[in-house]
């Protein structure tokens, strides 16, 4: 196993993401809701409880971030893994060397996967400071029933584990995306809306294959209040997200799935285009 | 005398004509660039699509004729209910509707200015993102600057090319739909009423030509990757809108009727619209109660702050692409 | 032993064809593979460097398929065609980080690194980023990132391209003296003088086909059919080419310039024989006598007209 | 003749990077080779003059107008042909030509019928209707030089014109070039090809280092040797040259299947055929020893990196 070789791709690709602009473009988009955050709290009546505060948090990481930011960033950088090199012609460099058609993807994924969920995580924190931060904290929890014992650290260190296996996830999904389709927008799109949006609430069992759905489990499972957020039914509730329930397995095997065709993809098929000029 | 030379056509002849002044060559750029979009055929159908919302409109006008000319009878319980479901203004049980005839067409402009909202969301992404990005990838810029164009001309014939798609999406189907609407509908009477109402009509579709054109051309300035644009103009004008609904939510009506209420393009085109439309007055002048229509009206934000948002975004846009393209004119147009 | 061997292979995009049923071997030292643009010149470079896969039929470098095989690719080096670059990288740290990804470690790295760079006379620019360099500089640079982890074949795909004399010079001492240390070298290019340069060994392709193979003036013998241009600067031209009308084994006589007669023969040495005496008896001052066609140009003209038609 | 092009000690600067280290220049009508290996400042230069690229210092003019207030009127005489492939995707070759006449301020129907002309002239048959993205390098280059002429300029610029060129192609684009030179356009090439600048331009500017190193016309640099000559022959090779030195033929050096020789003095050809002919030895070949562009060329950048 040429570990000089890997190592080498590892930290170049790492490198090549934090110095392109498109990083920052997507870094800002992530903490586009702080920002949004900060304007309320500056112009908000003050709270009077910590129901508001707690539904505000856990809905703006759970739709916003979860379901939106999230799945945009990873698209971005998953369609583009393999994508964009062949486009720019720098892919014959990575594939004539040391190193196998599938070792250059896995180490390209593993890499922009690490960046891509400490970034995320960032703007989780950033989220999470920005809400709960700088209140009356006593005060409010005298004055909330059911929730005056909400603990903010717990649910942050649950969302940093939530945000890395999103990012693993979605990240495989698109990669492999970018590898089946010329034109993985098109296609990304089509998958964001049939699996994490109609698939992920329809109450039957293909909600297993929504990414959304099993870091939903995770969280719940963690943090048992959430599925008030979900407004079902009590026993679909009970059924759907367990407490103490994990749905990492289920994520993880969506994972190996995308990632194993991915391999099939890459070893198969040209990735670098033909360039024809005929008379 | 003929001159006959068998390679009289390999021969290079001098060309004995007269250049027109330099400044007269952004209308070429503005033909080639809508001939070059309109050349793909998903472009030729949206554009189709999306005239159809508008000339519903004339639907709408029918509908209000009849019921003037049927007010009273059994019928007009379900003109009123389907004027009500569109225009989204309860005007059951009004029998005088000719004072009303007016804020009712008014009104149904507003709401279809709503609606093409989205169709210009696609429209400008699908023509505008590569306007001058596909300029940069095919490094075509030294054709127009090796050639007696002025960064300002390139500018201004590029967004004469957006200009013209909006207004194929907008306003030419509105006047069509206006023109439509006052022959089934209105007779000699409203004609004056009509002019006034083309020309608001007119003005609102020049402003979302103006903005649309300055935004998509700023962001296709910025890189030579059109898919970047398309995304970027994509976000541009929808998370707005979305942190605009939250704030409207969370905040306090004092507040968000101020500056922060004029966050997304899209909201502030529409109070403008609503203020150009005279909508507010005319609905405050029928003497109904304002809860009947008060859901056809937008959040209501200070038309004034509303316009000097948009100036303000259009102003920057414009100066950032002007920039840009001097700068390409002067580097030999290497990104 | 052939460096690389193609067995019946085809290669088409869709109705395009690249490679057209080709059977050959390319061995060692250096060949220089010539053929008009889009005569399935990187075609051929695509498929030895495993980037392409065959439509029909096999390729062997080093007696295995070079496909997605990192034992044959370790041992190419590739210099693609055009400009394909992370442009932000300074040329140093394009070369050194290639190096490594073909399996050195750091340090072997950056001292191949430094030395590729010095040998493709890169060392004054290694510094900057590669989006600054000019043409002439992209090209060396991907030439050094091709050689850095000595490889013991080298795939050069429209090297000289962009190269000013200088660099031109320069470049084709260095292929010269990796060949000599037994550098196999499969160099494709359009410019004939530069091929001419490095070596007689040619491949020529045309439309996907192999129009010839071998040394060039053994490729010149076997176009027999087409007579040899001979051209002679001399103080009395007409006088000359109406002598040189005269011989029946002379098929064609011009007089291109005042003071050139140009004429074409089937038999050379016979003509060159006469031409000397000639001279001399009619007592003409002569200031030069040359083959006109012997170079790669004309044998490359030849081929491609006559497959062409 | 009052010449095309003129600079006063223009200078461009990039940053640290001084691209034209004041050139004082006079170009005259007809076709002119700028020469010089990469990063010799040929591109900056052509940027400069066309009003591409701002000028750092100096002053130059272009058929008598100002580079910097005329830039409009210089553009409206002057054609550019760019290094690199400029198309505009989704156009054919008749409407590329067709928009590049009607930016240049061309009304309608001359932009049309010129376009026709211009593609004809270059010998693009019926591929001009076909889109652009669909042509062969050949065919886009003859397009690039069809955009500039359809207004009918009186100078042209082509940067690097033959560049990656098939033979064809090449011998394709200098006939035309030197057609235009013929039919009374000036044509300034700039290209690193000395094969080419040999064969069709009649003076040659060698620059170095954003410096004019030499320049004149072709003919002056390209002289053969009076008396350095070079024998290719067949046949006994000791016997040949003893033969030669006897006739006072002094033989410098042999070289792979030839000698090269000094005559004793101009004229004397015929002593090497001679001596040919007594010792049957077959001449193939008596060439004398061009100080080619090359050399010049070669020297020049010496004697700069020298300086």
């Amino acid at each position: 196993m040429p570990i000089g070789a890997i190592a080498a791709l590892f930290f170049f690709t790492i490198r090549q993401m934090l110095r392109d602009a498109k990083f920052w473009a997507v870094a800002a988009v992530l903490l586009l809701p702080c920002a949004l955050i900060l304007t309320i709290r500056y112009f908000a009546p003050p709270i009077k409880s910590v129901e508001p505060l707690w539904e505000f948090y856990h809905s703006a990481v759970q739709f916003m971030f979860l379901m939106g930011l999230l799945p945009l960033a990873c698209m971005i950088y998953g369609t583009g893994l393999i994508g964009a090199e062949a486009e720019s012609r720098t892919i014959g460099y990575l594939i004539t060397r040391r190193l196998r058609r599938r070792t250059v993807l896995l180490t390209k994924f593993i890499a922009t996967a690490l960046v891509l969920a400490m970034l995320g995580d960032a703007a989780l924190a950033a989220l999470h400071a920005l809400t709960v931060t700088g209140h009356d904290w006593p005060s409010l929890a005298a004055k909330s029933g059911a929730l005056a014992d909400w603990n903010p650290m717990h649910d942050l260190t649950v969302y940093l584990g939530v945000t890395a296996l999103g990012v693993v996830g979605f990240l495989a999904v698109f990669t492999l995306i970018g590898l089946l389709s010329a034109k993985p927008l098109a296609l990304s799109v089509f998958y964001l809306v049939v699996f994490e949006l109609v698939i992920s609430n329809l109450p039957v069992g293909a909600r297993a294959y929504s990414l959304i759905h099993q870091l939903r489990v995770t969280a719940a499972g963690a943090i048992p209040r959430l599925t008030k957020l979900f407004q079902l039914p009590d026993e679909l509730t009970k059924r759907l997200y367990p407490a103490g329930g994990s749905g990492v397995p289920a994520a993880l095997m969506i994972v190996g799935a995308a990632l194993l065709i991915a391999f099939v993809l890459v070893t198969i098929r040209e990735l670098t285009p033909a360039k024809v000029a005929r008379d | 005398m003929t001159t006959a030379s068998a390679d009289r056509a390999h021969q290079y002849q001098r060309w004995q004509g007269t250049l027109g002044k330099a400044h007269w060559t952004w209308p070429a750029i503005v033909v080639n660039g809508v001939t070059l979009s309109l050349k793909h055929a998903k472009t030729r159908t949206m554009l189709l699509t999306s005239g159809v919302p508008v000339l519903t409109a004339s639907g709408v006008f029918y509908v209000i004729s009849l019921l003037e000319s049927v007010v009273g009878t059994e019928q007009a319980k379900g003109l009123y209910d389907f004027l009500g479901a569109i225009l989204r203004i309860d005007i059951s049980g009004i029998t005088r509707l000719a004072e009303f005839r007016d804020v009712l067409w008014r009104s149904t402009f507003l709401m279809v200015t709503k609606f093409q909202m989205f169709w210009v969301l696609i429209v400008v992404a699908r023509v505008g993102a590569g306007l001058i990005a596909n300029d940069l990838k095919a490094r075509a810029l030294p054709i127009y600057f090796s050639k007696p164009v002025t960064p300002t001309t390139y500018l201004l014939g590029k967004w004469t090319v957006v200009a013209s798609f909006v207004a194929m999406v907008m306003l030419i189907p509105s006047l069509i739909a206006l023109g439509l609407g006052t022959v089934l509908a209105g007779g000699p009477e409203t004609w004056g009423q009509v002019l006034s109402l083309g020309v608001d009509v007119s003005l609102s579709g020049l402003i979302v030509c103006v903005v649309a054109g300055a935004a998509v051309l700023a962001l296709s300035s910025i890189t030579s990757d059109q898919r970047y644009v398309t995304v970027g103009w994509v976000a541009i004008c929808i998370l707005p809108i979305l942190a605009q609904r939250i704030i409207n939510e969370s905040l306090p009506p004092e507040v968000t009727t101020g500056w922060l209420g004029c966050i997304s393009l899209r909201d502030d085109i529409v109070v403008l619209t609503e203020r150009l439309l005279r909508i507010r007055q005319g609905l405050a002048a029928t003497g109904l109660p304002a809860e009947r229509f008060n859901q056809a009206l937008g959040h209501a934000v200070e038309p004034a702050k509303a316009a000097v948002v948009l100036g303000a975004f259009t102003a920057a846009a414009i100066f950032m692409s002007w920039r840009r393209v001097v700068r390409f004119s002067r580097t030999a147009a290497t990104v | 032993m052939a460096v690389i061997e193609l067995i019946q292979l085809s290669k088409w995009y869709g109705e395009v064809i690249g490679l057209n049923n080709v059977t050959a071997e390319i061995g060692p030292g250096i060949t220089g593979l010539l053929g008009p643009n889009g005569a399935g010149k990187s075609t051929l470079m695509g498929l030895a460097t495993g980037q392409l896969r065959p439509s029909k039929g096999e390729i062997r470098v080093f007696g295995e398929s070079p496909w997605d095989n990192p034992r044959v690719l370790s041992r190419i080096g590739y210099c693609p065609e055009g400009d394909p670059f992370w442009s932000n990288l300074t040329g140093y740290q394009f070369v050194a980080f290639l190096a490594k990804l073909s399996g050195l470690g750091g340090a072997a790295a950056r001292r191949a690194a430094t030395e590729a760079v010095e040998r493709t006379g890169m060392s004054p620019h290694a510094g900057r980023a590669i989006r600054g360099y000019s043409k002439g500089m992209r090209q060396r640079i991907k030439i050094a990132q091709a050689l850095a982890h000595s490889p013991e074949l080298l795939i050069l795909d429209e090297p000289f391209t962009g190269a000013d004399p200088i660099a031109r010079h320069d470049l084709t001492n260095l292929f010269r003296d990796l060949a000599a240390r037994g550098v196999n070298i499969l160099v494709s290019s359009h410019v004939l003088h530069e091929v001419e340069a490095l070596t007689q060994q040619i491949l020529m392709i045309d439309h996907g086909r192999i129009v010839a193979q071998g040394n060039v003036q053994a490729v010149r013998r076997t176009l027999l059919d087409r007579p040899h241009a001979i051209r002679v600067r001399v103080d009395q031209p007409r006088k000359l080419a109406s002598v040189l009308a005269g011989w029946e084994l002379v098929t064609s006589v011009s007089v291109p310039q005042p003071d050139t007669v140009l004429f074409e023969t089937r038999s050379p040495e016979a003509a060159y024989e006469r031409l000397t005496s000639l001279i001399l008896d009619d007592g003409l001052i002569v200031r030069e006598i040359a083959a006109a066609d012997e170079n790669l140009e004309a044998v490359f003209g030849y081929l491609t007209q006559r497959s062409a038609k | 003749m009052t010449p095309i092009l003129e600079c006063e000690r223009l200078t461009k600067r990039y940053g640290k990077i001084v691209a034209l280290k004041g050139i004082s220049l006079a170009i005259q009508p007809g076709v002119v080779g700028l020469l010089g290996p990469n990063g010799a400042g040929k591109s900056t230069l052509i940027s400069v003059l066309l009003g591409q690229t701002p000028a750092s210092s100096g002053a130059a003019t272009v058929l008598g107008m100002d580079i910097r207030r005329g830039q409009r009127a210089i553009r409206r005489r002057v054609g550019f042909v760019p290094e690199n492939d400029c198309l505009i995707p989704g156009m054919s070759g008749t409407g590329y030509v067709y928009y590049a006449g009607r930016l240049a301020g061309m009304s309608h129907a001359d932009a049309m019928q010129r376009a026709h002309e211009v593609l004809d002239y270059v010998g693009m048959e019926e591929a001009r209707y076909r889109p652009a993205e669909q042509y062969s390098s050949g065919m886009r280059q003859r397009l690039k030089l069809a955009q500039a002429l359809v207004h009918d300029p009186d100078v042209l610029f082509l940067d690097e014109p033959t560049n990656g060129m098939d033979p064809q192609g090449r011998q394709m684009m200098l006939g035309l070039i030197g057609d235009l030179g013929r039919a009374g356009i000036s044509v300034l090439l700039s290209s690193h090809l000395l094969p080419d600048v040999e064969r069709v331009c009649e003076r040659v500017i060698i620059m170095g280092g954003g410096e004019v190193l030499t320049e004149g016309r072709l003919e002056e640099m390209n002289k053969p040797h009076p008396t350095l000559y070079r024998v290719d022959f067949t046949g006994d090779a000791a016997t040949f040259r003893r033969r030669l030195t006897d006739d006072s033929v002094h033989v410098l050096e042999q070289v792979d299947g030839g000698l090269q020789i000094a005559l004793p003095e101009e004229g004397s050809q015929r002593l090497v055929l001679q001596a040919a002919r007594d010792t049957a030895t077959l001449v193939l070949g008596l060439q004398p020893k061009r100080s080619s562009l090359e050399e010049t060329f070669m020297a020049a950048i010496q004697r700069q990196q020298q300086a």
